[in-house]
């Protein structure tokens, strides 16, 4: 199962990378979050599962799409210059980080020390989550509100029609 | 002896009295009060010249304040009168009156005339430094104070072009001089602790005479370099001709009689110490006589009257030094003072000449003036015979008492001096013929011609006595004399240490006096004969050997040679300093390129910031990249 | 150890490759919409790692939490982000990041 | 309040509020400006004219400024025997400064002499500050001032210049406040007697490296060949007063804090590296001379005299004698009133000809009769001719170099005598030049636009200068009774070694000795005292 | 579950970051994007509001400072290093809006969104530099970046602004990710999200290579903040985008508050054990270096003034993380005293074009030819502010570096302390660019016909502001000990446990 998930979700991504077509990288990309929120699903935690499907797939996604529209700009426009240095640059970046974190992943102690421990707790219910953040987290959360906040003014404040 | 600083002060309250209010206030204030100050300060000066002779030891040392103290270094404000600088005091008060006076009639006309009588006051305040100082640091404030006189009163003509060249070229010359004493005095300091010259003459009798090169043979030598430039020696000599552009009487006083032969009283003045240095006495003799030679060859055809006296006054410095070299002190100031006579007579006349042709002073533009101006010429006929050494004119003594010596000290050197004496017999004789006889060669100059006035004449006439007669103070053993003014500057000379005694009259003194007389006169005759109707024999002689008249006229060609390999490597080099170091080297790459390759730094480093946020997430992704390498490292 | 298997560096490599793509989209991708997408696929990545620790934690619960406050923090990028798009469309007319390049130097 | 205060920062105020004078009333700040430092010049004179025999039982103004985290700064102001003549000067050379210049400046008059004022405070700060963290501080703070009077009233090219002197002074200065920190740090004080103790326990090789940072910025500010480049820049295009004030008392900060700073912390250093010191010195003396020499333009022409002159100071201080160093104080003195003299000669002729290119004149002589008069004096007192100011300095120098206790000193004191030769061969030549021969018939040149002889109030600048020349070349021990002691207690601390004076053979042993002396460094000499 | 309401002395704690984040909200509601007929007095009224709110916000601020107790409400601690940073950042949003009060009027843009933007802003920042738990420090991060992204591109009718914005965006988002990746790992390995708490836990596996990875994340977010290289390349171009008092505060708030992060983050050498320590050590003295010689070098060869005060800015970075290379106590007080310097320097310096009524792209030195002298005062503040910004004693600067070097140099650093002088001397060179502009160069006739025929600037409100930034300027010089002990002393004391 998890391999499946896995898989979907760095497929969904890597057509995301590779997709010339904006709408269909939107869509690749909520594959992705499919994929991620099956892997939520194996971690014991159908909550976060849930959000993922809802926030991120149901509410950005749509929302960046909404903009692809609106911005009637589907495809890729033209490079005006081609930048090899950019473009491979980035590849070798990438896949030197790559190779970082998977020899990070392998040569980690204390991860290894922590993989190998069994995993207890039950899976994350909505009634503990809401206490947590209630209580423990009640700063978190008003900040939360006021960076909403923030970001909606913000983003009133910028896409208002008369310049 | 209060009154002694009044001596050098007079004269310079007169310098500036006439030079802050000269212009204002007319010619008869100014001379009033330039001649009355030279006077006042003649007249002291003899009345301290007597009060020296009654003194203990002939001798008065007057301090009047610390003008230096630092340290170990200390450098009193004070005069000394002795023998030496007695005389030399009357000679500068006493032929600095003559000439005075005799300015008042020469440069009666002059616009600046209270300007020259300013300069011709700080002069005489300066010489006066020079002599009476008794540390050598107050003899080189004279000593650079009569230098920049000399400088001021060569460039009097100031708007001309070649006046202000001349006064910059003595200043100059004189100055790569003084860079020679100001070493010579540092090398005194560090040897004797103390700058004064009573102190160092003290503690100089103790010495042992210093064999080969040793320190002191440095600072007598550097001090002799001082000499050199001061006294137009070899080979600094190059400034005395071209200060011909100065005023006559000028020539006269500066350049003939007494600023021209400090080089000699300094040398006397710190004798004890050159006695311990027989290395630098023999230099001193050599190049004394190798410029009397090689001046009184290129004084054999000059043009210009002046030009002929200034390269006969090198000449006679020459002869002075030779004395000096040949450890004739005494002899070698002998000859300062005759020469002081009779040189100041030949341009007195010289510029009576001048003055009566209207400013000509092309010898062959002249001719036939004997009667015209009668007592010029008289005068300057009994100079010519001192100045030739023909007895029992003054210059017969002094020069033969030289010559001598340096027969004693080597036979070639009285060769060198014989010849030269020659050769001035020939060209002093020349300059006389195409004068006085002959036919007037500039019909023009010649029928305005006038003898000068009284001012000028009476001066004339006095140092004609002074010049036929003062030989007779020095009259040597050998001709029964017993050569009193050696006698006289003895304390001063030895200051009462040891002497290096030279065997007197062991020699064949008058044999070898009569050979040079005799070869004096037949050349004098000859230069008279030759020329005393007219310029053809001269005219031959440039058909015959062009070469040697060029080389001649053209003084060996040194000025260019100087010019050639001092002064031009030293402008460029000036130029390469600024242009190659200071502005390529040191501004362009020591500064500029630093700051413009910060610049251009800047600029490729700016490559960077390209604007697309791609490249700036690029730039994030290498440094995340480089950070997390160096902490897993 | 297995990577494949959903051991806890399984779950780790998948979220560092999911940061990895989507670096490589923010850098590799000149439509600011596209690299805006990979912005929120390496916050995903985050929430990937950040639940499966939390799960080896001792599921737990400070890590449900975090990852809803990155939620949050997501949902207020993509108001301000895709409206400083739209701004910029409205400008240039354009959605191409190599083009809105006009500051420099 | 305090006297030494009230002159520090008495100036600095006045001329802030100067500087915030509308531009309407420039003339009238240019008088108070003027009057303000006539005031401080006399209250000066009043309170300190007595001291200078003893400037040092002035009490200090000294109490704890501030302490960040442990490094006490001092508030120290004090005057001893090497900054009290300095001092003076200072105070003196402002108000006549302004005088001289009354109205060579077209605008803003008001704001520059505002901003006068505030270099003076920069300069009597940096001259009284006794702690090495508040001197720095008035050291770079001179900077400032200076940087707009070279650039807003200077020549055409007054942007490069202001900067590159700007960057020039700073370079220096911000790696010398590394070693000042280095060494600070470890004394736990700015004082420089802790520092010493601090600096002497310290490595060798490192208080050599210090001693260098210390020297390199000392050596900039005086100037030191081949440090020297921001000067003739900086002179040429600064306006008349700003040379004048440069040469007159900023280089002089120079030599002071060599002797005041680097060397009493650095003594072994500073013994060590007196070799190099002295070369450089010699080369600035003939090598400015050089370049001097072929310069057209009469203010560059005395910009470069200026480092042949300060050239002089160097080789003094590196002597370790005290002769030397008196001779440098003294030559430091002359300097400014000699070149600052000078500076304001060539302000006076240039406002009238509106130009300062040797080629544009001569003749002047003719035109102008007072002013040559000065300039002649002045000329001579740069060349150094006896009796007046130049001399006694470079005589001093010499001397000390060359009875200095190193083996070098004898050749360098001979070497720089040269640079007295080409002193009077530039400055003489330039004369000539420009004063001398027919005056120049091109009517577009400047002495065609002389008109004007000096008026009463240029007259009255030059008088007083010209007395000091003569005063300080007559009696230089007015001058520097008050250092003596100071330097002799310096040169005693720091070990320097003894004059080398040389024991000649006396009469008894003279045929042993004689043959064997080829040089004057060898043979008869040895060590004496 | 104790969810029941703060106590007072929580409240104490929450009020200085309440009252902007409140008027933030308010202020909205009365003037959200009707600038067209709004009337003056709203405006004024909007203006008082912000103002009255971060007035409070610092009434409060200086009470805690006078009282010993340090509040705190669940992961929020107002410590004192906190309180100076909240007076940091409160006196330097107050100085932008009085600023933006002009420079909005000049540009004709008055909008309420801004200044909200703006305090809400102020709040993230107060709570990111007053917690040590990773998740309000990310949730305040966030908190005041994304009213940031949104400010740069506030002038909405500049298209470089938009620009601005979305460079600004684009890279601060990936910065995040990155920060957040980092503080995921710190969180998987030690089970805690407390920093502090972190380093001293038992079983934290400071030397682990992920372990390392993650605090390379966290570096990472603090050094984008810092605008340290290379993580610089934003800060140029959001700043000229920006209007200039919104530049000024992000130059200065930001980077404040980053670097206090970062003190708190990594107090001292050996806060991260043997291992870590020299290594993070080694990374601010690369990053340093880097930024020393980059930032400067690039600055000087700007045209445009703005962007050089950027990079002006990206190169008092270098000379702060300098101060974290040392890392004494007295370096991160030195670093406090020069935050506060450079606040009131690059306010001054930001509100000068404001101040010289330079509006919308005006911002290059040929703008700037001849107007110290057509605005005296201006000009004498502007002459200040830019000597001290170069370091040049007696001005405030100057001690900020000399407290940084001089630790330098204690700590053994000479080579850095000589780059960072070498530094100074470059940075000279730009800033006399500058006063060049000001003051030695005359207005072009262009430039003087424009003047005759614009109106009269009123910019009497950011001409105060720069007037408190020279004073400040000046104060720094003469008065450090007040500022330093008073305030940053302390702070660093209280961080450190020293007390």
């Amino acid at each position: 199962m998890f391999l499946t998930f896995a898989i979907l979700a760095l497929a969904g991504a890597l057509a995301l990378l590779l997709q010339k077509n904006a709408i269909e990288a939107g869509l690749c990309m909520a594959l992705s979050f499919l994929g991620v929120s099956g892997l939520f699903v194996l971690l014991g935690n159908p909550v976060a599962a849930a959000l993922q499907i809802i926030v991120y797939a149901g509410a950005i996604l749509i929302l960046v799409l909404f903009v692809i529209m609106l911005l009637n700009s589907h495809e890729e426009e033209p490079a005006e210059v081609s930048r090899p240095i950019q473009r491979w640059g980035s590849v070798a970046l990438v896949a030197v980080l790559g190779l970082g974190a998977f020899r990070l992943l392998n040569g980690s102690p204390a991860l290894a020390e922590l993989a190998a421990k069994p995993v207890t707790g039950a899976s994350t219910n909505l009634h503990s989550l809401g206490d947590m953040l209630f209580s423990q987290h009640l700063l978190g959360f008003e900040v939360a509100g006021f960076l909403l906040l923030a970001a909606m003014i913000g983003a009133v404040a910028l896409v208002k029609k008369n310049l | 002896m209060t009154y002694a600083w009044l001596i050098p002060v007079l004269p310079l309250l007169g310098f500036l009295v006439n030079l802050l209010v000269g212009k204002k206030v007319g010619k008869g204030f100014v001379t009033a009060v330039a001649v009355g100050s030279v006077t006042l300060s003649f007249i002291l000066a003899v009345r301290l010249f007597l009060a020296m002779k009654g003194a203990d030891g002939h001798r008065l040392d007057l301090a009047y304040f610390t003008w230096m103290q630092t340290g170990a270094l200390t450098v009193p404000f004070g005069f000394t009168v002795d023998p030496l600088s007695g005389t030399m005091m009357l000679v500068i008060t006493g032929i600095g009156l003559l000439i005075h006076l005799y300015s008042v009639g020469y440069m009666h006309e002059e616009e600046g005339y209270y300007r020259y009588f300013a300069y011709l006051n700080l002069f005489v305040f300066f010489m006066l430094t020079l002599v009476l100082g008794d540390s050598l640091v107050l003899m080189f404030v004279g000593w650079e104070g009569v230098g920049l006189c000399s400088y001021l009163l060569i460039g009097y003509y100031f708007e001309t072009d070649y006046a202000p060249d001349a006064g910059l070229k003595a200043f100059l010359t004189n100055r790569v001089g003084d860079l020679g004493v100001a070493i010579g005095m540092m090398a005194l300091f560090a040897a004797f602790g103390t700058l004064t010259v009573s102190g160092i003459l003290t503690q100089a009798g103790h010495l042992a005479p210093e064999v080969g090169f040793g320190f002191l043979t440095f600072a007598t030598l550097m001090l002799f370099v001082g000499a050199t430039g001061k006294s137009a020696q070899l080979p600094l000599y190059l400034w005395l001709p071209d200060a011909m552009a100065g005023p006559t009487p000028v020539s006269a006083l500066i350049h003939a009689a007494t600023m021209v032969t400090s080089g000699i009283y300094l040398i006397c003045r710190l004798a004890p110490v050159f006695q311990l240095t027989p290395t630098t006495l023999t230099v001193v003799a050599w190049v004394g006589g190798l410029t009397a030679l090689f001046a009184a060859t290129i004084g054999l055809f000059q043009r210009d009257i002046k030009k002929v006296l200034a390269y006969s006054t090198v000449s006679q410095l020459g002869f002075m030094f030779l004395g000096l070299g040949a450890t004739g002190f005494a002899a070698g100031f002998f000859h300062v003072f005759t020469h002081a006579w009779f040189k100041a007579l030949l341009f007195l006349g010289a510029g009576s000449v001048i003055h009566a042709l209207h400013h000509q002073q092309d010898l062959f533009k002249m001719g036939g003036l004997k009667s015209k101006t009668p007592v010029t010429f008289w005068t300057m006929l009994i100079a010519t015979f001192a100045i030739m050494g023909l007895p029992p004119f003054s210059g017969f003594f002094s020069k033969d008492e030289i010559l001598y010596l340096a027969y004693l000290k080597s036979p070639l050197l009285w060769v060198i001096g014989v010849v030269a004496a020659c050769c001035t017999s020939f060209y002093m004789w020349r300059l006389m013929a195409l004068t006085f006889w002959g036919e007037p060669r500039d019909h023009h100059a010649y029928d305005h011609a006038h003898e000068s006035p009284k001012t000028m004449t009476v001066p004339l006439m006095v140092l004609a006595v002074g010049s036929a007669l003062f030989g007779f103070w020095g009259v040597p053993e050998a001709f029964g004399g017993h050569f009193a003014i050696g006698e006289w500057l003895k304390p001063a000379l030895t200051f009462g240490q040891l002497h290096g005694e030279h065997g007197h009259h062991a020699g064949p003194a008058i044999a070898l006096a009569a050979t040079s007389t005799v070869l004096g006169v037949i050349f004098g005759l000859f230069g008279w004969f030759k020329y005393k109707d007219g310029l053809a024999w001269e005219e031959g002689f440039i058909a015959k050997f062009p070469a040697v008249h060029r080389v001649l006229l053209n003084k060996y060609y040194v000025d260019e040679a100087v010019e050639l390999t001092i002064l031009g490597p030293l402008r460029w080099f000036g130029n390469v300093c600024w242009k190659l170091f200071d502005v390529i080297l040191i501004d362009g790459v020591g500064v500029n390129l630093p700051a413009a390759l910060t610049k251009v730094a800047g600029d490729f480093v700016a490559l960077f910031q390209t604007g697309r946020v791609r490249n700036y997430v690029f730039t994030m992704g290498l440094g995340v990249a480089a950070l997390l390498y160096m902490l897993l490292k | 150890m297995d990577l494949l298997s959903g051991t806890l560096q399984g779950y780790l490599l998948v979220a560092f490759l999911l940061f990895l793509i989507g670096l490589a989209t923010v850098l590799l991708r000149r439509t600011l919409l596209l690299q805006f997408m990979g912005i929120e696929l390496m916050l995903n990545a985050a929430n990937v790692a950040l639940l499966a620790f939390a799960r080896w934690r001792g599921s737990d619960l400070q890590g449900t939490v975090f990852y809803l406050f990155i939620i949050a923090v997501a949902a207020c990028e993509a108001a301000v982000g895709l409206a400083l798009v739209i701004g910029l469309h409205r400008h240039r007319a354009t959605t191409d990041a190599d083009k809105a390049s006009s500051l420099k130097q | 309040m305090n006297t030494l205060s009230l002159l520090v920062f008495g100036p600095a105020l006045l001329g802030l509020l100067l500087l915030f004078l509308p531009e309407k009333f420039g003339k009238a700040g240019k008088s108070i400006a003027f009057l303000g430092a006539v005031a401080f010049f006399v209250i000066g004179l009043q309170k300190l004219w007595g001291l200078r025999a003893d400037p040092s039982v002035l009490a200090p103004e000294r109490f704890t400024w501030f302490a960040v985290a442990g490094l006490p700064v001092e508030y120290h102001l004090a005057l001893d025997g090497l900054n009290y003549w300095l001092v003076l000067l200072t105070l003196f050379l402002v108000p006549l400064t302004m005088a001289a210049t009354w109205n060579s400046l077209k605008q803003g008059e008001g704001r520059f002499n505002g901003l006068f004022l505030i270099l003076s405070t920069g300069m009597l700060g940096a001259l009284l500050a006794q702690d090495l963290l508040f001197f720095y501080l008035f050291w770079e703070a001179m900077l400032i001032p200076m940087y707009f009077m070279i650039g807003v009233w200077g020549g055409d090219d007054r942007r490069y210049a202001a900067n590159k002197f700007f960057l020039f002074t700073l370079s220096g200065s911000l790696l010398w406040l590394v070693a000042l920190l280095m060494v600070a740090g470890k004394a736990g004080s700015f004082n420089p007697t802790l520092m010493a103790t601090a600096a002497a326990a310290m490595p060798f090789g490192t208080q050599c490296w210090l001693f260098l940072a210390f020297a390199v910025a000392f050596a900039i500010k005086v100037p030191l060949f081949p440090l020297h480049t921001w000067l003739p820049d900086a002179h040429t295009q600064a306006p008349t007063a700003g040379s004048a004030i440069l040469a007159g008392v900023l280089l002089k900060l120079g030599g002071y804090g060599l002797l005041k700073f680097a060397i009493p912390i650095f003594p072994a250093a500073a013994q060590h590296y007196a070799k190099p010191m002295a070369l450089l010195a010699v080369i600035a003396i003939i090598y400015g001379a050089l370049v001097a020499m072929v310069q057209r333009d009469i203010k560059k022409l005395v910009a470069y005299s200026s480092v042949s002159h300060m050239g002089f100071v160097v080789l003094g201080i590196a002597s370790f004698t005290v002769v030397g160093t008196q001779g440098a104080m003294l030559q430091m003195l002359n300097h400014g009133i000699s070149t600052g003299a000078l500076f304001l000669l060539v302000g006076m002729i240039y406002d009238r000809a509106h130009t300062r290119m040797i080629a544009d004149f001569g003749g002047v002589a003719v035109k102008m009769p007072v002013f040559t008069a000065f300039f002649f004096i002045v000329t001579l007192s740069s060349i150094g001719l006896p009796l007046t100011n130049g001399f006694v300095g470079e005589f001093w120098i010499l001397n000390g170099a060359f009875t200095s206790g190193f083996q070098w000193g004898r050749l360098y004191a001979c070497l720089a005598t040269f640079g007295v030769v080409l002193g009077a061969a530039y400055m003489l030549w330039m004369f000539k030049r420009v004063f001398w021969g027919a005056e120049n018939p091109d009517p577009e040149s400047g002495t065609h636009h002389l008109h004007d002889d000096l008026n009463l109030r240029e007259i009255a600048v030059m008088l007083p200068l010209i007395g000091l020349i003569f005063w300080m070349g007559l009696r230089p021990g007015t001058f520097v009774a008050a250092s003596e002691a100071s330097v002799t207690a310096l040169l005693k601390e720091v070990q320097a070694p003894a004059p080398n004076m040389i024991t000649l053979a006396p009469a008894a042993a003279a045929p042993a000795h004689g043959t064997e002396a080829p040089t004057p460094e060898a043979g008869h000499v040895e060590e004496h005292r | 579950m104790n969810s029941a309401l703060p106590t007072s002395a929580q409240w104490a704690a929450l009020m200085p970051i309440l009252f902007p984040a409140l008027a933030a909200a308010v202020i909205p509601l009365a003037l959200l994007d009707r600038d067209a007929g709004v009337q003056k007095w709203i405006r004024a009224g909007v203006y008082a509001v912000a103002l009255f709110a971060l007035g409070a916000s610092f009434m409060f601020l200086a009470e805690l400072g006078k009282q010993s107790s340090q509040p705190s409400y669940q992961q929020l601690r107002l410590d004192y290093l906190a309180q100076f940073t909240g007076i940091f950042i409160v006196v330097a949003a107050a100085l932008a809006v009085l600023q933006s009060w002009d420079h909005f009027h000049q540009e004709g843009w008055v909008k309420g969104e801004t200044i909200s933007l703006l305090l809400f802003s102020v709040s993230g920042m107060m709570v990111f530099a007053s917690t040590t738990n990773l998740l309000v420090l990310f949730l305040g991060l966030e908190l005041f970046s994304i009213p940031l992204y949104a400010l740069t591109a506030t002038l909405r009718s500049r298209s470089s602004s938009s620009e601005g914005g979305l460079k600004y965006f684009i890279t601060g988002a990936v910065a995040a990710a990155c920060f957040l990746m980092g503080i995921v790992i710190l969180y998987g390995l030690t089970g805690t999200l407390d920093i502090s708490v972190m380093r001293l836990q038992a079983g934290t596996p400071l030397a682990d290579p992920l372990f390392i990875v993650g605090i390379g994340l966290l570096l990472v977010g603090f050094l984008f903040k810092v605008s340290a290289v290379p993580f610089h390349q934003w800060t140029p171009d959001v700043y000229v985008a920006s209007p200039h008092p919104i530049a000024g505060f992000m130059s200065v708030a930001t980077k404040g508050v980053a670097i206090v992060a970062l003190i708190r983050a990594f107090p001292g050498l050996t806060a991260w054990g043997p291992v870590l320590g020299p290594k993070v050590q080694g990374v601010f003295m690369l990053v340093a270096v880097l930024t020393l010689v980059v930032a400067n070098l690039t600055a000087l060869v700007q045209t445009s003034a703005k962007r050089m005060l950027a990079y002006s800015s990206i190169s008092h970075a270098g000379y702060l993380v300098l101060g974290l290379v040392a890392g004494t106590p007295g370096a991160l007080t030195g670093m406090l005293f020069y935050l506060a310097i450079y606040l009131a320097m690059n306010m001054g310096a930001f509100g000068l074009f404001t101040a010289f009524g330079l509006v919308g792209e005006k911002d290059t030195y040929e703008d700037l030819r001849g107007l110290g002298w057509k605005h005296p005062l201006m000009g004498l503040c502007a002459a200040l502010i830019l000597f001290s910004l170069a370091g040049v004693p007696p001005l405030g600067g100057f001690y900020g570096k000399y407290m940084i070097f001089k630790e330098l140099v204690a700590t053994g650093h000479v080579n850095l302390a000589i780059l960072g002088v070498l530094a100074s001397l470059v940075s000279m060179g730009y800033y006399l660019r500058f006063i060049v502009a000001l003051f030695l160069q005359a207005p072009t006739q262009a430039q003087e016909r424009e003047a005759t025929e614009a109106p009269v600037i009123q910019a009497s409100l950011a001409r105060g502001t720069v007037l408190v930034g020279a004073i400040l300027v000046v104060a720094g010089g003469f008065m450090q000990t007040v500022l330093v002990d008073g305030f940053a002393h302390r702070a660093i004391q209280g961080l450190l446990g020293l007390r």
